[in-house]
């Protein structure tokens, strides 16, 4: 091998605290390194060309450039070499500024330090081989699993793109939490008014197929190539032939199904569409309080349904997609309120979530949008608002803000107003987080305009007294303890991951943080990629978010599986785990340690053997350093190369 | 060129690409001065890191390793440092019988935003190696005097007892004679060469079978050759130590439950013959001299050179077999009856004690004289039930080219931390190791005390549940007993 | 020629220095509970009441010597040059306390490497700058088969001299002419007398020894064997496949080279081999001619016991030294598997003709 | 089958809550857990040593903890949550090395952390369970309304006291259940009685202690059931006091839930104690045996 070292100044951000100099004039005695400079800017124009040229000219089979971090320019080189006609993983790159030049002023130790570096590069270099990727065809048909709002922009968005789009929802209608809101902050616009044409535009896309009553099962596979299982859930009515004409929940004799839809605020029929606007809008017979599934007799809803589509009979179904990616898109639950046993959420019927107060707001909900209490079905004249319930709050284990409650507590307070003028309302808030546009604006609007109470303090304490709550808390500003008789406690519950997200999370090979959330690439450069190529993210499941933050992720998300699904022909990273089949003795615990499912038992010759799958193989290397005998070895970071490294600074 | 003497000492840390890497270039944007020791090795997760990386930048100059990858659960690849942190917690458990300080070697979570944590991890961990200073090479070590009589002076325990050993024997056979038509071969124990040596027997007849014997001589381990006979219909006598290794060969899925039978002897104890060579050159004559030798409930009995000796049980007895938890197989087709055992009350063996009473420095001076013996013939290896690498060991292997055939003591060692680390979690402490040294290298506490790390950290015992999963190729994402991040 | 001299057990350890003054003197030590040779150090006994666990072999044919090393310095202008250095010379030794056997043991090595058309400068070198002083046998252990190959417990083959326990020491007789020069110490005292004791102690540990077994019909019998799969599937069953007896052996004499590359310098060793790891017969391209331990197995006792008589006028490449039985882990008995092969080819011959 | 527990009296028990001493005595006797006083036993410290110096209080803890485990028993039960509080407290504490060392520097013996700490309510919840107090009833409690009052150490904080629900417990709820009452919804259940303000500000401990007997009776409480020695004080003794700021004669027996216990399983009065109450409970309790026969 020929190898060229180039030493960067970065103006005097290396040279400043190196010698580049003595740093290049040290490589030339390395091994096979033919050709050892210092450069002022090794990544401008002229820098890259020197490169290129002093490949050309002196026939160099192999680069180092010290300069910055690998994570910064590593590309920027690799593609540099590869125009003067090396394979890009010709290349290797010591660190010498973050990792040197800014961390010291020592010019001594900082030139001896960097000279190691570069050390280190020519001995791992003289063990790298060209790499070159895999191209692999694209099942240019994608995923979307959850039917909120972030879901449906992503789906509509694909289809609009024309691409197929499967939509999978859990319940059995799409919309989700949107759904159930009466308004939306900071406009006070009509939720399903806006949501339910975008709902209905779904139904109706030629290019989505949804799926509701639906969950994924199992993901293998993967990017451009995935194959989904999907469990359809049993509905006991042919949805074919159900019209939502809705005679069977009018005759259904059992009315103690608990009503999801309505955040369980009274009971619903066992035979249920769960909301008017329901896409798609059909009924589910819910087997825990049906009676026919109960006590074996009943059968109200087979006889009055006009098309015959009840079918108690029916069995959950497996399907099975192909696709090329996948958006999870399956948003958030609420804080369990009851966690908290001094407001006596569960005890108290009428201290509910601020979600249950969205039900009884909306013209749809279980009140008729009228505000009465649970307990009396009484018009509450005194309501007290309770932030941060299960955020901002460590001892629950909710140290996270859940960035929208502020949001929506003002707005309820608003509509509270509206609905009751004479009503009095009391807001308790840590902080007021309204850093969106017109949000702040909103907030004050409630304060000022329609006269909210806002004390900022905490809670201690919900007890009843008579037909009141009593509400004891502190005013932090004033220093005083407040107790407030109330007629109705909301709870501004905080938003937690949905339940079964990390389940789901393992099953789409992608990471999740303690809480549930899944995580992003990057927090701030690839915020809907994740981790596993292909699968994308958008709404709540990455982190609470409101409906426009929402939206504009599903469209992100979209907008990236767009550019995925814009190749014809994807390109593998080379830079995975190889088995030699004549190391291997197919004793399969890199099968069972490989985080993506990458590795597959093989018979070769009638013996077990171990194979990576190219294209699912992620590059982690836990395989490497699983195999005892070295059989399994990542592509770029072998043993061999990082015993190189090591040897490089244990043996001088 | 190499670290600035005097100012610096050597310092390798590995770092995953996309948290610490990253936090370490934040903390280089952020100018968050840092110590000049350190160099680092970009590798893309923790959990890519062979902790026999650690260990060869530890024997071969490095004064410190330090390790970061990204925060549980935020690993890039999702699962790579949760295996990383068993294996590093397992290595740092270890070292300390090398003789290395393990304080000498460190991994923790940096995330690609935590450039001030990075600064303090650095500084620390350099601080750390500073006081420490320089480390001891394996080379420059001299072994103190008298030794061997601190070993020799730490008591060993009880041996588990079976009463009826003798009448086992016979209902062994028909058992085995009942069944052999359907097997392909049964393995058992013969007499060897002389009383004292007996010979692993492969019976294929009813011819074969009148050879076994049994009793304390059949010191081999007959699971040994069980993955090589894959695909055989084969029985298989077991002691109860050596039905451990059949079940962590069933584990790892190295053998077909369906293809094995499992014929398990109670056993009260095995023989040392080095302990009896010893016992017999005090005495003036040799092993090589054995006439006739019987094993009784009592002892050995051993005629050499025309007279009599006796030894009981507790002076010639393997040390595994002292405070024995397992002297019946843990996992029978067929058992022909129950030794009691002896209470384990989780006593270490002599030789750990042995180990934990002498300095680090004195540690690795006595591996240094024991390594010297080594002839490097792999009989440790291939005398290893769980070594199921064996043609392919990387020790002999040019790529990967981890040992080199340079018969140093540093090379030398550096593969019996290959055996222990490949496995840990695996081990069941047969002792097969130890005893097939021919130069009775005392190579078993390497495994006795990465057992220890094992039984510590995970509560694990390696082949006693046929289901359960090898530690090291597992993970919490909570573990209990792991309490990682003092830097 | 001196006669042979009388040296008493109190003076063997400055007769041992004094050797020491010219040359390396290695010795036998115990270690661990296990003999091995050591370079003789003031204050160490040497270990005599038996023979050696490990072989003296290491001490002219080390298990990793360096043949040389290589430094590559680049000048100005791109060119570089090869710099060879030879690795460390042989310096003068001598083995003192090997048994015969071991002795022996140099004598087959012998007509390998500077016997016939090749000749190994670096064997040649250490053999001719090394004098053994071999210990005479008072008895046998259990492993030893000397007389079946042709030697016995006073074999003085491969010895400059040999030294035979008597009562308060030993009489030295000299062997070879080098062996006479060492004789002439004033340390020494002539023998005398006690030359007949000597004599006795020889021909009673010759008696002592079992009778030896016939194996003339080794190398045939062996050779006819060569394609019975089963014989040798059979008779390694229980090997483990390590090394342990042919790095123990005296007489196994094969190597590999390796090239310990760092960069712009490095060495090249030649280090033990042991034909009965998987790849000391691996190809290049992943085939093994010898894939499983039966085919490596029949190799070591085929090489002893069929093909090096066959090139070295029927001389078996074993000196009965029974290191390989002894520290077996499992105690394979090389014996056992002469003597098997031995009696299959006979059996056979005898079917045939009474067929 | 017979519990051996160490048992912590505590000072109240010597003085202001002999009766709750006694009735636990008498309970725990009848349901099979042997008690056995700490010989030698010393003052927990209560409010004052905490509130002069962590490692005192802790001292005086462990000193009695350090007892227990020469006793050779490794749980310990006291009435008191208050000297509960600080036994749990300091072992807590203890459990970080250097604060260990500190203490036990004033020990003469030192306290090596093996007791459990557990107040008499949650002996009986654990050790025996409601369903052996309910077998064991002789005169059910029928038709008596009762609001069980905790107090505000019982049960908190929850990650030391590790003992039920901090905010809504319910040991002593089933207990009162499993002995025949009705037990009402009392969402005062935790509050603070204003015990340790009982001396200079009796403002406060009016306004504090009437609120909890007004929402007793409002919930329709004939009798509170207590588990707390200053809590019984309170709330009984200073009825007269209470009376004025909050408009109300209260006169409401507030009795110990181990009295009750005695009662329902049918032990002598002479083993209980209720006069020492300031409220006699002597007519509500007749007329629970009227009912019963």
């Amino acid at each position: 091998m020929r190898i060229g070292v180039f030493v960067c100044h970065c103006g005097s951000n290396i040279e400043g605290t190196v010698d580049t100099a003595a740093v290049a004039r040290a490589a030339l005695g390395f091994p096979e390194v033919a050709l050892a400079t210092d450069a002022m800017y090794t990544c401008s124009e002229p820098g890259q060309d020197a490169i290129v040229q002093a490949i050309r000219e002196k026939g160099l089979s192999g680069i180092v450039v010290a300069s910055c971090s690998p994570r910064m320019h590593e590309n920027t080189f690799r593609r540099a070499v590869e125009r003067a006609g090396l394979n890009r993983y010709m290349f290797e790159m010591a660190n010498i500024r973050e990792h040197v030049s800014w961390i010291g002023k020592d010019r001594e130790a900082n030139t001896n330090k960097a000279t190691e570096l570069v050390r280190m590069a020519v001995e791992k270099l003289r063990r790298n081989t060209p790499l070159f990727s895999n191209k692999f065809d694209v099942t240019k048909r994608v995923l979307v699993i959850g039917g909120g709002v972030a879901g449906i922009q992503a789906a509509l968005d694909c289809a609009e793109g024309g691409k197929e789009v499967v939509l999978v929802e859990r319940e059995s209608s799409i919309g989700g939490k949107m759904a159930k809101l009466d308004k939306t902050f900071p406009t006070v616009d009509c939720s399903s008014c806006i949501l339910g044409p975008k709902m209905v535009d779904v139904a109706q896309h030629p290019n989505i197929k949804l799926l509701a009553c639906t969950e994924l099962k199992s993901v293998g596979g993967y990017v451009g190539n995935f194959q989904v299982e999907l469990r359809k859930k049993a509905t006991y009515v042919d949805w074919t032939k159900c019209t939502g004409c809705g005679q069977c929940m009018e005759k259904c004799p059992s009315k103690k199904s608990e009503d999801r839809f309505n955040e369980r605020i009274g009971v619903t029929t066992a035979i249920n569409i769960p909301f008017p606007q329901a896409i798609p809008k059909k009924a589910v017979i819910d087997p825990a309080s049906c009676r026919h599934f109960l006590k074996g007799k009943c059968g109200v809803c087979a006889k009055v349904c006009p098309t015959g589509a009840i079918d108690y009979e029916m069995k959950e179904e497996v399907l099975t997609e192909q696709v090329g990616a996948i958006i999870a898109a399956t948003g958030y639950d609420v804080f369990d309120i009851s966690k908290i046993g001094e407001y006596g959420a569960g005890r108290y019927p009428d201290v509910i979530t601020s979600l249950q107060y969205e039900r009884l707001l909306s013209a749809s909900g279980p009140t008729g949008g009228h505000i009465k209490r649970p307990s009396d079905g009484a018009e509450p004249k005194t309501i007290v608002f309770v932030q941060c319930v299960g955020s901002r709050d460590k001892s629950l284990g909710r140290p996270y803000c859940s960035g929208f409650c502020c949001m929506y507590t003002a707005k309820q307070a608003i509509l509270t107003r509206d609905h009751i003028p004479d009503s009095q309302v009391f807001v308790f808030y840590m902080d007021i987080r309204a850093p969106g546009k017109l949000y702040d604006e909103f907030t004050r609007r409630a304060m000022e305009e329609y006269g909210a109470r806002y004390i900022r303090g905490r809670v201690a304490m919900v007890y009843p007294q008579g037909s009141k709550y009593i509400v004891r808390g502190a005013d932090t500003l004033l220093g005083t303890n407040v107790e407030i008789e109330a007629d109705l406690v909301v709870l501004a519950a905080g938003a937690e991951a949905a339940a079964g997200a990390p389940a789901l999370a393992e099953k789409l090979r992608i990471s999740y943080d303690p809480y549930g959330f899944f995580v992003e690439s990057h927090p701030k450069l690839r915020p809907v990629e994740t981790n596993t190529a292909g699968v994308y993210l958008a709404g709540s499941c990455q982190g609470p978010k409101d409906i426009p933050s929402s939206v504009a992720q599903g469209s992100a998300a979209a907008a990236k599986v767009l550019a995925l699904f814009s190749k014809d022909k994807l390109e593998s990273d080379p830079q995975i785990s190889r088995v030699d089949i004549k190391r291997c003795v197919g004793c399969g615990k890199c099968i069972l340690t490989c985080p993506y499912g990458a590795i597959k038992k093989i018979d070769f010759r009638g013996e077990p053997k171990a194979e990576v799958v190219a294209t699912v193989c992620q590059g982690c290397g836990i395989c490497t350093s699983t195999c005892p005998q070295g059989a399994a070895q990542l592509a770029h970071f072998t043993d061999d190369q990082i015993l190189a490294e090591v040897n490089a600074l244990c043996r001088f | 060129m190499s670290v600035l003497t005097g100012k610096e000492l050597r310092i390798v840390g590995f770092l995953c690409n996309w948290c610490s890497y990253g936090g370490a270039d934040t903390a280089g944007v952020g100018r968050f001065v840092q110590p000049t020791d350190l160099r680092i090795i970009r590798v893309p997760c923790s959990g890519r890191i062979d902790p026999l990386f650690i260990v060869k930048a530890l024997l071969n100059g490095a004064d410190g390793v330090l390790v970061s990858g990204c925060h549980p659960r935020d690993c890039h690849y999702s699962q790579g440092n949760f295996y990383a942190r068993r294996r590093l917690e397992v290595l740092k458990h270890f070292l300390p019988v090398l003789g290395i300080d393990p304080a000498r070697f460190e991994y923790t979570w940096v995330s690609a935003s935590e450039a001030q944590r990075w600064q303090k991890v650095v500084s620390s961990f350099t601080e750390r190696i500073h006081k420490l200073g320089p480390a001891s090479r394996l080379e420059n070590t001299a072994l103190p005097d008298g030794l061997e009589k601190r070993f020799a002076a730490i008591a060993s325990g009880e041996l588990p007892s079976d009463g009826k050993a003798a009448t086992r024997l016979e209902e062994l056979k028909d058992r085995i004679h009942e069944f052999l038509p359907d097997l392909d071969i049964v393995i058992g124990w013969q007499r060897g060469f002389d009383a004292l040596h007996n010979t692993p027997l492969f019976m294929r007849s009813a011819e074969d079978l009148e050879k076994l014997v049994w009793g304390p001589l059949n010191i081999h381990n007959t699971a040994t050759y069980l993955p090589s006979l894959r695909g055989k219909k084969v029985g298989v006598v077991v002691k109860g130590c050596d039905s451990r290794s059949v079940v962590e060969l069933l584990q790892e899925k190295l053998v077909d439950r369906e293809n094995i039978v499992v014929f398990g002897m109670p056993c009260s104890g095995i023989v040392d013959l080095s302990k009896i060579d010893r016992a017999l050159r005090e005495r003036g004559t040799g092993i090589g001299r054995v006439q006739a030798a019987e094993c009784g409930e009592k002892g050995v009995t051993i005629k050499a050179g025309g007279q009599e000796y006796r030894f009981a049980m507790e002076e010639v007895a393997a040390d595994k077999c002292f405070h024995c938890e397992y002297p019946n197989a843990v996992l029978a087709d067929h058992l022909i009856g129950n030794a009691s055992p002896s209470s384990s009350n989780g006593k270490i063996s002599r030789q750990l004690a042995a180990f934990d009473a002498m300095s680090l420095q004195e540690r690795m001076a006595y591996w240094r004289s024991q390594m010297d013996r080594c002839i490097r013939c792999h009989a440790c290896r291939n005398a290893c039930p769980l070594c199921v690498c064996k043609d392919h060991c990387i020790a002999q292997s040019r790529d990967p080219h981890w040992i080199s055939q340079e018969d140093t003591i540093t090379e030398k060692l550096m593969f019996q931390v290959v055996h222990a680390v490949h496995t840990a979690g695996r081990c069941t402490e047969c002792g097969e190791c130890e005893r097939a040294c021919p130069m009775d290298i005392p190579i078993l506490a390497m495994k006795r005390q990465m057992n220890r790390a094992i039984r510590e950290l995970f509560e694990y015992k390696a082949g006693t549940d046929p289901e359960a999963v090898p530690p090291l190729l597992a993970f919490q994402a909570e573990e209990k007993n792991i309490h990682e991040g003092v830097l | 020629m001196t006669g042979a001299k009388f040296l008493s057990k109190e003076k063997l350890l400055d007769w041992l220095a004094e050797l020491g003054q010219t040359r390396r003197v290695f010795m036998p030590v115990e270690e661990g509970g296990k003999i091995v040779f050591r370079p003789c150090t003031n204050g160490d006994t040497p270990a005599l009441v038996r023979d050696a666990s490990a072989s003296p072999k290491g001490v002219v044919f080390p298990s990793s010597a360096e043949l040389f090393r290589y430094t590559k310095t680049k000048a100005r202008g791109g060119k570089s040059s090869m710099e060879l250095k030879p690795g460390t010379e042989f310096e003068p030794a001598l083995i003192f306390g090997t048994r015969p056997c071991g002795a022996r043991g140099f004598t087959i090595f012998d007509r390998v490497y500077t016997g016939g058309k090749f000749n190994d400068p670096y064997y040649r070198a250490a053999r001719e700058n090394t004098l053994i002083v071999t210990l005479a046998c008072e008895g046998p252990e259990n492993t030893c088969f000397c007389n079946w190959v042709g030697s016995g417990p006073d074999d003085p083959t491969g010895s400059d001299v040999l030294a035979t326990p008597v009562e308060g020491g030993f009489v030295l007789e000299s062997v070879s002419e080098r062996g006479e020069a060492l004789l002439e110490s004033p340390l020494l005292q002539p023998a005398e007398a006690r030359t007949a004791e000597a004599d006795s102690v020889k021909s009673r540990a010759r008696a002592e020894l079992p009778p030896a077994r016939d194996i003339s019909a080794a190398p045939q019998s062996i050779r006819a064997l060569f394609d019975n799969q089963k014989f040798w599937d059979e008779v390694s069953s229980k090997c483990l496949s390590c090394g342990a007896c042919t790095y123990l052996c005296p007489t196994c004499y094969c190597f590999t080279i390796t090239d310990e590359d760092h960069g712009d310098s490095g060495k090249r060793l030649r280090s033990w081999d042991n034909c009965m790891s998987y790849q000391f017969s691996l190809e290049a391209s992943g085939h093994n001619p010898r894939p499983t331990k039966a085919h490596r197995l029949r190799n070591r006792v085929g090489h002893k016991f069929s093909y090096y008589p066959q090139l070295h006028e029927g001389l078996l490449a074993c000196c009965g030294c029974g290191r390989c039985i002894r520290s077996c882990p499992v105690s394979m008995d090389i014996r056992e598997i002469v003597l098997d092969a031995i009696d299959r080819v006979q059996a056979k011959n005898c079917e045939v003709v009474h067929e | 089958m017979i519990k051996q527990l160490a048992y912590y009296p505590g000072c109240s028990s010597l003085g202001t809550s002999r009766e709750y001493d006694m009735s636990t005595r008498a309970v725990c006797e009848l349901l099979g857990l042997d008690l056995k006083e700490i010989p030698d036993w010393s003052c927990c410290g209560s409010s004052p040593a905490h509130s002069f110096d962590h490692s005192l209080s802790a001292a005086l803890s462990a000193r009695n903890l350090a007892l227990v485990e020469t006793m050779g028993l490794d749980m310990v039960a006291t009435p008191c949550p208050s000297c509960l509080s600080n036994l749990k407290t300091s072992s807590h504490r203890m459990q970080r090395e250097t604060f260990r060392d500190k203490v036990n520097l004033l020990l003469d013996k030192p306290y090596m952390g093996s007791v459990k700490s557990m107040s008499v309510l949650q002996a009986l919840i654990e050790q025996v369970g409601t369903d052996t107090i309910a077998a064991m009833v002789a005169q059910p409690l029928t038709g008596l309304k009762l609001a069980p009052f905790y107090g505000c150490i019982m049960n908190r904080p929850s990650e030391i006291m590790e003992f039920d629900d901090p905010e809504n417990p319910t040991s002593m709820d089933r207990i009162l259940t499993a002995l025949g009452a009705e037990v009402v919804p009392f969402p005062l259940k935790v509050e603070c009685c204003g015990a340790s303000y009982g001396v200079p500000f009796k403002d406060i401990v009016a306004k504090l202690s009437g609120k909890l007997l007004s929402c007793a009776l409002d919930a329709g409480a004939e009798a509170v059931v207590v588990a707390c020695p200053m809590c019984q004080m309170n709330l009984d003794l200073r009825q007269k006091q209470l009376a004025k700021p909050a408009g109300v004669n209260f006169e409401i027996p507030v009795v110990y839930f181990t009295q009750l216990m005695g009662f329902a399983m049918g032990l002598p009065e002479s083993r209980l104690g209720f006069d020492k109450l300031c409220v006699s409970p002597a007519l509500l309790l007749s007329r629970t045996l009227a009912a019963a026969s």
